[in-house]
């Protein structure tokens, strides 16, 4: 085990792990940023555990019914050899009909060991880039392994990968609607990068049998049409999503320079009594997360567990207000800084005269304005 | 965004409490206006769960879906609530006025005109995917709905499209128009959540803004104004008690299980229910801008159209998506309602104004020279051409020759004729050439020409009509474009979709 | 198809001529071969006028009338004067605008008639007037074989449905690596329509004639040997193309010396310069700081920038002028993002004197399709907290790296790497709308890890 | 805290359940899993507490009703569960998963047969072969993977059918969903009156079936089994070479249980050894 992978282990503690997955490795993208986020992720920190017991609860859970739905979905699709998979295949993609050999993959000889399952995937899909017959069309949760900073993170998608014109393509099932072929822009967008996550790990599978080329750029998203349960297909071209990822992947070696950065003292165990509450004081755990730097924006309230913690900490600033502000703002970092500039009580320095400058104008102009209303 | 209101937002954060970013009312409060808001169950494609609604504070009406996977309570649902809008809607249909219509031309218009208050944007996209799963179907033969269930959908289609209308108050979402009138001092994101925007506009009794939002970030105390639900209310109440009543047996026990349903949903729905309210209270207490009236004279007279659309003719309902000179055609219309919205802000409101100002298009200052009764004698005959300087500090950007109109003085053209610079801290010197708005003769009348010491603000921002452009017709669409599209006439697969 | 390199540029020059040639040749085939519409790419500088030019000539003397679109006053003079040179006795009309005042290169021209009305050019064999004139003639008034539509990638959709009905077939010339066009409108209506009116026409066409061939210009004669690599690279990863000149063939000189580093700023100044006599290319980086848009700081840069440049007698020697030219102000060009940015640095040049009068100012919509010399600019992302859309579009900083025929400076605040390293990438995707290449954000990573080769610290 | 008072009014409890719930929310927001856990036995309690006592109330009130709503409801499963999913089976010939069992079985057979009830089937049926082997007359077993012998994963099949039927490869699902195809459209047309759930069965299978779906509505039986078994040909052959050399293999490796129930024993061996 590596230097950092013990740092790392010594600031998680005694818990186990949260390994990366297809979700995690997607919210690399999110706010690359972030060293928080990127140290709490590579330390397998259990962030919404943190977050509540550090005093700021993440303000997201999952309805009940829109998980049921979605297992609903993905079951139907894929029931009796996925045969209304086949049917969208065959329409749409021009699947031929022979091609029609299913493979489980969610259980290996009635166990869900993940090493029994990652063997067994990587058995059948490099026998499957190795021969063109017989070699197998759809997958069905096969287990896929990528290595993120330093560790290998299993990724279990909810996916099938089949083959077609001989490339592999990955097929994300979503159980949100299309509806005249459009769909919620945001969640699709979500669907395409994960799906660029696992088009990466299948990449990185097949390369040692120089099977890389073989995955298809392009993946394919499965959801209920208008508002019925029939599926449909769209294709999803990933590449700009793939170019991302790879970059943020790549730029995680960073994290060993991070973490050397801390003080050895540093930690987020998040080891629980008997009651399931976490044994050190949510104040503790609080000081410990300050010392981590973080890269807060409004956004961060729809993607990151932890951002209660960092909007109360980032009170005081403009990019608590948005980006656009904080830029409107003249790029100045405190609210009463800009506010003490505007109004002129502040000296502006060499870094805020142009800002000075212009908020003052605006200052200058709101007072005009309502001045004018009596 | 601009550095106005971003400095508005620092203000509203330090002080703690909103600021005002318009001195007037950008839109028209309807005498009474209908508050719509629905909940939809999460995971599925815009099913209903739930709706508050009603033109009453004090009364209003609760819908619930019981079983919000079964297709014909949805359409129960769609039926009770066409019952409640559909007469709302068409009781305005009733006193009509005659208008020009250029040419000596008249057409009829609706004095009054319905005016639907949601929660959000979020709200008004389920009003219109509520339209598209109801406007199609058929109320005849297999899968037939309630006659009221078409009619419904495509009145919601219509208020759906009207509200991408820049300008439009015919379908409004509240936390948009809030936004649009006051900075709170959290991000444009938070404000998304209307419990939150309204404490820093008007904060409960007894909190701070500071405190109220926060609260109102607590779906126990201030639940979400949907239509997606607080996913703790889901798996906590909501699921529980959908299973009690699948498991009911028995007209008592139906009756138990539909009553704890209806309690718990309208407790979901009172708080948005009275926020609703409130803002439209706050909105209504604002004086009301000096282009609002012809806007809703436009709104007026779309839904004047729209009504005799639906009673003269077959009313078929709206296509699923535009075609080519359709979603052309309407650009044009949005782009210039887009303009022409925001040039009538900007004269109508001086903070509105200053963002123009800040961003050059328009400049305001002191008249420190005028020539009022300056001629023109290049042409044939004389003309009166009197012109003024005015010495302004803002940042202006209007280069010479540019057309600009006085805010105080709408019928009046000005000209730029030259532009000096002045040394730094100087304030620039704009020399502007005036023509009409002065009377017949070669004397200007009284008063109609600005007088040195006078304080004036142009604005380079064109106020006037612009000319509609012009698209071929459907049937004539380019080759380029497709071609001439298979007119798009209701197919059966619309009417019999499933809603599962 | 691979991306041009100075190597193969240098080989090529000879056969650079050749492949450009043979592909207009191409071009002008496919107009005889009955297509109903050609697509021709061309990457900045490759000849997009002179084709354009060409073409309508071919077609009107294979029997006119020919249409010619272009999307400004300024490009319909400009095709005006060219064809008019091209061929004097060709009679020209100039559909203008009510009140339009012909501009001299035009009025010059005895063929070339102008009017506001189209009855009126009935004898022209072509026709040239903006898309918007166009536009407004009643469908009937105005009909004829072939349109040739120039900067086609910068028309909007729905403009190209308002003139189609007047023309049978069409030849679409543009630059794809330049702006989009845009609308003040921002909904996701029409998003996955094949005809969507706020895409370019060269897509709706496409998207709806997918037979139609694409050709492409393979040369591009603005561009220097040394140009080409970065922006073929950034901005044309797919097609790529080569440069028409050779390494060093075009070389900047200087009649006085440079500065030692005394005073220091000077220094700079002239070391950025000597960069670019060499390179061609020269990131001016100014200490990292958050800042306005206005950054007083990177404003005075860019005048400065051009200042020296015109004091120190700058020459330019290229394949056009052997003998050498005077880089004088009017060759020199500044380009930014925002208006007030341009605003300010004029603001800053009118103080430096009249000897820099000359030098143009503008953002990058407004340089699009023009050429110059050596062109500074303002990077859209230098002193910001964060990139927006806008700001990383690949097409404006496309449009404001390949203005120049010897050397470009871009000028900013230190700090971009971490900037896009750091960047959100949550943009929405939508179901059946093709993705757009290149991405904006690795255009600008692929531009900044080529200009960090030739950084010169303020 | 909560104490249980079965003598409260129904508006108090009412008032007790919403208190309860909010508490969870707090409780399930806040991450306290274990005070959310007791916290909701706590609600169990009091909502059976409201149950009883707005029954009390109701039978107080109309005794006739609250008679009414105790009845038991008529008509419960006329046969053993096992005994329905071995009609379905039989009718469909084929293994198959619980959803399309309970569809078959309201299609063509009476009684209602709840999907929940199938998911202990097969570990009952192995706990009594293993007890009292053949016992019955069939037991419903696992179908086994075609590699590794192992069971299936959610499929149920007869004992009394040939290995080569219960043995899954990988062409083997969508040929025993042609199979299946072919067996319920020819159930559809021995019908003496048509059913709906049985058309809207043979709907679902003819839309997934290339040539098999007509313009309308309504599947027809003939067109279904013709275009399934054009399909099946194209499968047939490679298939069955699968799963007789799979069954031969069974054969020679497993004992009877093994056979019927899979082999989970040697299946991580059995995995290498496949690797290898």
């Amino acid at each position: 085990m590596s230097h950092t992978e013990a740092r790392l282990d010594q600031m998680r503690g005694a818990v186990p792990p949260r390994p990366h997955n297809a979700r995690t490795i997607a919210a690399l993208t999110s706010n690359p940023g972030c060293v928080r986020r990127a140290i709490l992720d590579a330390a397998g920190v259990d962030k919404p555990k943190l977050a509540a017991a550090a005093g700021f609860p993440a303000p997201f859970g999952q309805s009940r019914f829109a998980i049921t739905r979605g297992n609903a979905f993905e079951a139907q699709v894929k029931a009796n050899g996925c045969a209304e998979l086949l049917r969208l295949l065959r329409e749409q993609l021009g699947l031929p009909v022979p091609e029609v050999s299913y493979d489980d993959l969610e259980e290996v000889a009635a166990s869900r060991s993940l090493q029994l399952r990652h063997s067994r995937t990587r058995q059948l899909l490099t026998r499957a880039a190795g021969s063109g017959t017989d070699a197998g069309t759809l997958f069905d949760h096969p287990l896929l392994a990528l290595e993120v900073g330093g560790r290998l993170a299993y990724l279990e998608p909810d996916l099938i990968a089949f083959r077609l014109r001989g490339q592999f393509h990955v097929v994300e099932i979503k159980s949100f609607a299309a509806i005249d072929g459009q769909a919620d822009s945001g969640k699709v967008a979500a669907a395409a990068i994960q799906s660029a996550v696992y088009v990466l790990a299948l990449r990185q599978l097949l390369a040692d049998v120089g099977g890389a080329g073989l995955v298809a750029d392009e993946v394919f998203l499965i959801c209920p049409e208008n508002f019925s349960n029939q599926p449909m297909a769209a294709r999803l071209d990933v590449r700009k999503e793939l170019t991302v990822l790879r970059r943020q992947l790549s730029r995680l070696d960073f994290i060993a320079e991070l973490v050397e950065a801390f003080p050895p003292g540093i930690s987020f165990d998040l080891e629980a009594d008997d009651a399931g509450v976490p044994r050190r004081p949510a104040a503790e755990l609080a000081d410990a997360l300050a010392m981590l730097p973080a890269r807060y924006m409004p956004e961060c309230l729809a993607s990151c567990e932890v951002c209660r913690f960092c909007r109360n900490e980032a009170q005081a600033t403009t990019a608590a207000l948005g980006r656009t502000v904080r830029e409107d703002l003249g790029g100045v970092e405190y609210v009463d800084t800009a506010l003490g500039l505007a109004s002129g009580d502040l000296e502006p320095d060499l870094d805020t005269e142009d800002a000075a400058a212009i908020l003052q104008t605006a200052a200058r102009m709101r007072a005009e304005s309502l001045g004018a209303a009596g | 965004m601009s550095t106005l209101t971003a400095l508005a937002r620092a203000q509203a954060r330090a002080g703690g409490e909103a600021q005002p970013l318009a001195l007037v009312r950008h839109l028209h409060i309807a005498e009474r206006p209908l508050v719509f808001i629905p909940l939809a169950l999460a995971g599925e494609a815009n099913a209903p769960l739930a709706a508050m609604i009603g033109d009453e504070a004090d009364s209003p009406r609760l819908l619930v879906v019981n079983q919000p996977r079964n297709r014909d309570e949805r359409f129960a649902f769609a039926a009770e609530l066409a019952r409640v809008v559909v007469p709302y809607l068409e009781g305005f249909a009733t006193q009509a006025e005659d208008v020009a219509s250029g040419g000596g031309e008249t057409r009829p218009r609706f004095r009054y005109a319905p005016q639907v208050f949601m929660p959000s944007r979020a709200s008004i996209g389920f009003a219109r995917l509520l339209g598209r799963s109801t406007r199609f179907r058929r109320t005849d033969g297999e899968y037939a709905v309630d006659a009221a269930v078409p009619v419904l959908g495509r009145w919601l289609s219509f208020l759906a499209e009207r509200a991408e209308h820049p300008g439009s108050c015919l379908l409004v979402a509240a936390t948009e128009v809030l936004s649009l009138h006051w900075a709170s001092g959290q991000s444009g994101l938070e404000d998304l959540n209307l419990a939150a925007l309204m404490a820093w506009i008007e904060p409960p009794g007894g909190l701070t803004c500071l405190q109220a939002a926060a609260a109102a970030e607590d779906p126990l105390q201030w639940p979400p104004a949907g239509p997606a639900t607080d996913p703790g209310f889901d798996n906590e109440v909501l699921a529980p008690l959908i299973d009690a009543y699948g498991r009911a047996d028995g007209a008592a026990a139906l009756q138990r299980a539909e009553a704890a349903l209806a309690r718990a949903l309208s407790a979901q729905l009172l708080p948005t229910w009275g926020l609703m309210w409130r803002s439209i209270a706050l909105l209504r207490a604002l004086p009301a801008g000096g282009h609002v009236g012809k806007r809703w004279d436009e709104d007026r007279a779309a839904f004047t159209s729209y009504v005799s659309y639906l009673r003269d003719g077959d009313g078929l309902p709206q296509p699923r998506r535009d075609g080519a000179v359709a979603a052309a055609r309407r650009l044009s219309w949005l782009e210039r309602a887009q303009a022409s919205y925001a040039a009538q802000r900007a004269f109508d409101d001086p903070l509105a104004m200053a963002e123009f100002r800040m961003s050059g298009e328009a400049f305001a200052g002191r008249v420190v020279a005028a020539e009022p009764d300056r001629l023109d004698t290049s042409g044939r005959r004389r003309t009166l051409r009197p012109r003024i300087t005015v010495e302004t500090t803002d940042p202006l950007t209007v280069e010479t020759g540019t057309e600009l109109r006085a805010v105080t003085r709408l019928t009046q053209r000005a000209t730029i004729v030259s532009v000096e610079p002045g040394g730094p801290g100087e304030p620039i010197r704009v020399v502007i050439e005036l023509a009409g708005g002065m009377g017949r003769s070669l004397v200007a009348e009284p008063g109609t020409v600005p007088e040195t010491g006078e304080w004036l603000c142009y604005c380079s921002l064109p106020l006037g009509y612009q000319p509609v452009t012009d698209f071929p017709a459907t049937n004539e669409t380019p080759w380029t474009h497709g071609g001439p599209p298979v007119p798009a006439l209701p197919a059966d697969e619309d009417a019999v979709e499933d809603w599962s | 198809m691979s991306t041009s390199t100075g190597v193969t540029a240098a080989t090529a020059t000879a056969t650079a001529a050749e492949l450009a040639a043979r592909a207009a040749d191409e071009v002008i085939a496919d107009l005889a071969a009955r297509h109903r519409a050609v697509v021709v790419d061309s990457p900045p500088g490759a000849g997009k006028s002179t084709l354009v030019v060409r073409a309508a000539r071919a077609l009107a003397a294979a029997g006119g009338p020919v249409m010619v679109v272009a999307q400004t006053n300024e490009q319909v003079d400009d095709l005006t004067d060219r064809l008019a040179r091209g061929d004097p006795a060709l009679p020209v009309g100039r559909l203008s605008a009510q009140g339009y005042v012909p501009s001299a290169r035009v009025a010059r021209h005895l063929a070339v008639t102008v009017s506001a009305s189209v009855a009126e050019l009935a004898d022209c064999a072509v026709v040239v007037a903006t898309a918007a004139k166009w536009a407004t003639l009643r469908a009937g008034t105005w009909s004829c074989a072939w349109a040739v539509v120039d900067e086609a990638y910068q028309m909007r959709s729905d403009m190209l449905l308002r003139i189609a009905g007047h023309f049978e077939r069409a030849l679409f010339v543009g630059d794809p690596g330049q702006l989009d066009p845009f609308s003040t409108i921002d909904i996701d209506r029409w998003a996955g329509l094949t005809w969507d009116p706020m895409q370019s026409a060269v897509e709706v066409l496409l998207r709806h004639n997918p037979e139609t061939p694409v050709r492409r210009l393979p040369v591009s004669w603005r561009l220097s040997a040394t140009a080409v690599p970065l922006v073929a690279e950034a901005f044309y990863p797919f097609q790529g193309f080569l440069a028409g000149t050779a390494p060093g063939e075009r070389r900047l000189e200087f009649a006085t010396r440079a500065l030692g580093s005394r005073p220091r700023v000077t220094g700079a100044l002239d070391e950025a310069l000597g960069l670019a006599a060499d390179s061609g290319w020269v990131l001016y980086e100014l200490p990292p700081r958050h800042t306005v848009r206005t950054d007083t700081e990177a404003v005075w840069a860019c005048a400065s920038l051009a200042e020296r440049l015109v004091q120190r007698g700058c020459m330019g020697y290229s394949e056009q002028t052997p003998a050498g030219a005077p880089v004088g102000a009017g060759r020199i060009a500044i380009g930014t993002a925002h208006r007030d940015q341009s605003k300010a640095i004029r603001a800053v040049l009118s103080g430096l004197g009249p000897a820099l009068a000359g030098v143009t100012v503008d953002t990058a919509n407004r340089l699009q399709g023009r050429e110059f010399d050596v062109v500074i600019v303002l990077h859209p992302l230098s002193g910001r907290h964060d990139a927006s859309a806008f700001h990383l579009e690949a097409g404006r900083l496309c449009v404001l790296t390949s203005r120049h025929r010897h050397a470009c400076i871009v000028v900013a605040r230190a700090g971009i790497p971490e900037l896009l390293d750091a960047y959100p990438s949550t943009e929405p995707v939508h179901l059946n709308v093709p993705a757009k290449f290149p991405d904006g954000w690795e255009a600008n990573q692929a531009v900044m890890a080529h200009l960090s080769e030739y950084k010169v610290r303020a | 805290m909560y104490r249980r008072a079965v003598a409260s009014s129904p508006e108090a409890l009412e008032q007790r359940i919403d208190e309860l719930r909010a508490a969870i929310r707090h409780a399930a927001t806040a991450g306290d899993r274990a005070r959310a856990r007791e916290l909701r036995a706590q609600l169990r309690a009091a909502e059976s507490d409201w149950d009883s006592a707005v029954a009390a109330l109701e039978r107080q009130s109309a005794g006739a009703a609250a008679q009414q709503v105790s009845a038991a409801p008529a008509g419960g499963p006329l046969l053993p569960v096992r005994e329905q999913v071995h009609q379905a089976l039989t009718l469909v010939g084929v293994a198959a998963a619980p959803r399309l069992i309970v569809a078959v079985h309201d299609a063509f057979f009476s009684g209602p047969l709840i999907a929940a009830r199938l998911t202990s089937l097969r570990r009952d049926e192995e706990r009594s072969f293993r007890s009292a082997p053949y016992a019955r007359a069939y037991y419903l077993t696992a179908a086994l993977t075609a590699d590794l012998l192992a069971p299936a994963r959610g499929l149920l099949a007869v004992s009394t059918w040939p290995l080569e039927r219960r043995v899954i490869g990988p062409l083997s699902p969508r040929v025993d969903y042609l199979t299946a195809a072919i067996a319920v459209a020819s159930s559809v047309r021995r019908l003496p009156v048509t059913s709906a759930d049985a058309d809207r069965l043979l709907w679902r299978f003819a839309v997934n079936i290339p040539g098999a779906q007509p313009g309308g509505r309504r599947a027809d039986p003939e067109t279904v089994a013709r275009a399934a078994c054009a399909e099946l040909d194209v499968h047939a052959a490679q298939d069955q070479a699968h799963r007789q050399a799979a069954a031969a293999r069974a054969r020679a490796q497993l004992d009877d249980a093994g056979q019927l129930f899979g082999s989970r024993l040697q299946a991580a061996g059995g995995a290498m050894s496949a690797s290898s």
